[in-house]
């Protein structure tokens, strides 16, 4: 049912873990299935420097949480931004319809990590 | 790698001698029951040869045997027909909230079209209360249908408790038995049952064929209408092939009851002691009132589906109470029901044990589990060890 | 002593390339298709493949294909869930006179729940006339049901015409193509029907497995309710070996047809001739318009069964509009309906040829039914010669 | 379905035609499926002497006209008129159920027969 390279991120997913003094944080809860997943960035320079995750969820939740992470290492915050769940379910050559939602879970989290490093930002 | 199936919950491999017959009879024997020449005969008399063993494996006579497409059909004929047959006695049903879903839908569906519904709650084992039943009956109550043995967590009901109760007041009895039939002694009698669904594919029999039991003069209506097959009460030219094999398991089944039973429960609790040895994990169902091939635990912190994909990455076959198993995104009913919260129902594993199942197979399931949980929880967010 | 079996319009041998793909289902893919790992995706796999073949053979998209436990359950499925489906829309029913019970019956049932039903007669050879139809359609009706091509008498209805008419008033259209899928070239696009049944056992694959067309976008409620499988219409554990098998006698039908067509039509034709050479004798259904598999006859004087029984004890198969052929007393609705009299009705043999037939069979037959007709007849009070 | 008595009988039928100059002759319809039986007897001496029939009827139907010719001949009028269907069916090993009112043509028809002699012997 899933892709090869969506249990090749399953399997062997890059930036599992968290960060000790993250810029920002997100968590989200998937609305349609209530699996979790919480992101830690590190920004430098309006650059995402690390990233690491981690996820309660389904395959699919894992694999997205995988490649959105390395998707968007190295970009700018603005860069960064413009990720979307398709983008995401389509670097993972797809996935099955009635897993389209577990994307929303990766780039939803991203960006409230986002919200996070600004937020603190801006009282900073 | 090695490949152990424990989803026999789920389906059962052939038994080799069901093949062979089945195989026989696809080859040799293609006469339709109905037919009055050799070829019809030949065919009629292994269908009835068939019935009876089938029959002979709950202790029901020949003639209360009415051979479906499988378990969800003989549900539905269960329920929406005996709704049907009297409707002019009543219009209430009582059922059990961990029911299988081809017995909750169809209620569910009756009681969109104006029927009253009671579903009983279960205890933190999954028991229906007896004098839960006793409180629901009815003047109108027509039908109350109870499973036997739960699919998910094996937890086994007072089943000839409850059908007294039903029979006292003059309600008709259906119970579910697809997950206890070949696995514990059931017999028709002695549970006091009127109707009961089973289905082949459960007791290492073919896909696509089950029965429903109607205990004589049981008033129920056809779900379907055609020829006069199964005395008109589920019309079409029969599955010979499969009906005969199912008349093969059920022989096999019966022989063999004692001793796989024996054997399955010590692997069986094996497995549940091996399995609760790890943290924060918990044994969903009754410890005992169990049937003998099944183990659910739930694991905090983790995900069903990537626990089965992660076991099936090792070979592992499984399956669990969760979402995504089944392509709908709710937490299982049945966990719900017997207490546990979205997020720890969310994390159940079913294993499913079988005639193919040895104590090789429960080391590694032993063995690899931890690590797979250990791994997934690690990366949970939920997870602070 | 020779064994020809002449009634494949009862049922039909399993090809033997059918067997050897069923066989090895059953041994080596036992998954359940719903199951997440490797053993279900393996049976999910097969599953999808066995679909496309049958889709391919009646130009169908795959996601137009549910599987059924065979012909009578799909007509069911069509007809009753077409009418839940649509209830609002109307309570207003049209088929024909000739439908197999399976058709017939649940139009009946739903008389007797208030809905009107308007049963179109057919001419001497069998076939309904467009224009009738057009005068039955109404504001209210919601389902035309007209079977594509008798199992008795064989003759071929103009399906696409009459679908036409239907659609022309925006009214879904079904028919029943168990006997002529896999005999003649069946499209359902060029036909344009709606909803089209089917069965596997008649066309060389196994019993108690069938599929019921829908064309994308039908309004249709399932008979039954339970897990989520063939996309929430049809619940149950796949009949997977049947299905596979199913597609495998598709894809034979599929490479096979034009040849098999046309060599059983010159098989009938002869059969026709020589039959029709025996005094009081008439050919039922139309000589062309019919499969090329089905020759019908009535003799006078003589009664359907102790014809049956005489040729059985000559080691051919065969089968009557008699009544004694299906247990039911009343002569065929089907031989009433192109006009015969009861008497000459009882008279009836049936033989339907296939894919085991040969030249040599037809030489035997031929031999064989004077000698039973004139045995018959010289014991018949009826009969003076 | 059937026993091979019947099939014997109806392979075989004994006494299957019809008398030049009969003593009686009786002919019934069966109400429930529409086949036909006739049969014809030879009486002297108030004994039934010779005895034929023809049927058109079922499978059935021929084995117990068959039998029942079989079973009255050499009887008075008395014995033949104390023949039951069920006698018939029983001397037959049994009919199937939905093939039991199949033996009441032979039984009907042979008191038809013995009525219409009598009806005769009484006018002549
Ligand atoms: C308890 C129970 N009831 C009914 C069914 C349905 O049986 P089938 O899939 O054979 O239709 C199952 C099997 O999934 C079951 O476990
Ligand atoms: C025209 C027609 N429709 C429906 C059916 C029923 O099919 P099945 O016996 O596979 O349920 C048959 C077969 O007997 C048939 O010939
Ligand atoms: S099912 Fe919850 S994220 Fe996939
Ligand atoms: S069915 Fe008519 S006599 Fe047997």
């Amino acid at each position: 049912m899933y892709t090869e390279k969506v249990m090749d991120h399953f399997t062997n997913p890059r930036n599992v873990g968290q960060l000790e003094n993250p810029s920002g944080v997100g968590e989200v809860g998937n609305p349609t299935c209530g699996d979790i997943m919480r992101i830690y960035i590190d920004v430098k320079d309006n650059v995402i420097q690390d990233i690491k995750f981690k996820t309660f969820g389904c395959g699919a939740a894992i694999a997205t949480s995988s490649i959105c992470t390395e998707m968007v290492i190295g970009k700018t915050i603005e860069e960064a931004l413009e990720l979307t769940n398709k983008d995401v379910a389509s670097a993972l050559g797809g996935l099955p319809a009635n897993k389209m939602h577990c994307s929303n879970l990766a780039a939803d989290a991203l960006h409230e990590a986002i919200k996070d490093y600004k937020n603190k930002s801006e009282q900073g | 790698m090695q490949q152990v199936y424990m989803d026999h919950g789920a389906t059962t491999p052939l038994h080799p001698e069901v093949i062979a017959v089945m195989t026989d009879v696809l080859t040799n024997h293609y006469g339709n029951p109905s037919s009055v020449h050799a070829w019809g005969r030949d065919a009629k008399k292994r269908l009835e040869e068939a019935r009876t063993s089938v029959a002979k494996l709950i202790g029901a006579q020949p003639e209360e045997i009415f051979f479906t497409s499988g378990g969800t059909e003989a549900d539905n004929m269960a329920i929406l027909g005996v709704a049907k047959g009297l409707e002019k006695k009543g219009k209430h049903i009582i059922t059990s909230a961990i029911e299988h879903h081809a017995v909750l839908y169809p209620c569910e569906v009756l009681k969109k079209a104006g029927y009253d519904l009671t579903i009983l709650p279960v205890d933190d084992q999954g028991r229906v209360r007896p004098e839960d039943l006793a409180l629901a009956l009815r003047e109108d109550t027509v039908l109350v249908s109870i499973m036997h043995a739960n699919n998910e967590i094996g937890t086994l009901q007072p089943i000839a408790e409850l059908a007294r109760i039903a029979k006292e007041r003059g309600v008709l009895f259906h119970t579910d038995a697809v997950q206890s039939v070949g696995k514990i002694p059931v017999n028709v009698n002695e549970l006091g049952v009127d109707l009961l669904s089973f289905s082949a594919h459960k007791i290492y029999g073919p896909k696509g064929v089950g029965a429903l039991y109607i205990r004589r003069g049981s008033r129920i209506l056809p779900l379907t209408h055609g020829g006069g097959q199964e005395r008109r009460r589920r019309p079409g030219t029969e599955n010979l092939p499969g009906i005969v094999a199912f008349g093969k398991a059920a022989e096999i089944a019966q022989r063999d009851l004692t001793a796989e039973a024996d054997r399955l429960t010590k692997l069986r609790d094996r497995l549940i002691d091996g399995l609760t040895a790890i943290p924060e994990v918990r044994l969903n169902g009754h410890r005992t009132e169990r049937i003998p091939t099944n183990v659910n635990v739930s694991f905090r912190y983790i995900e069903g589906e990537s626990l089965l994909l992660s076991l099936d990455l090792k070979g592992i076959a499984a399956s669990s109470g969760s979402a995504c198993t089944s392509g709908s995104l709710d937490p299982s009913h049945v966990l719900l029901a017997i207490g546990l919260s979205h997020e720890i129902a969310h994390g159940s594993l079913r294993l499913t044990l079988g005639r193919i199942n040895t104590e090789d197979d429960v080391d590694y399931v032993l063995r690899e589990v931890p690590v797979v949980v250990e791994r997934l929880r690690s990366m949970s967010p939920l997870y602070n060890q």
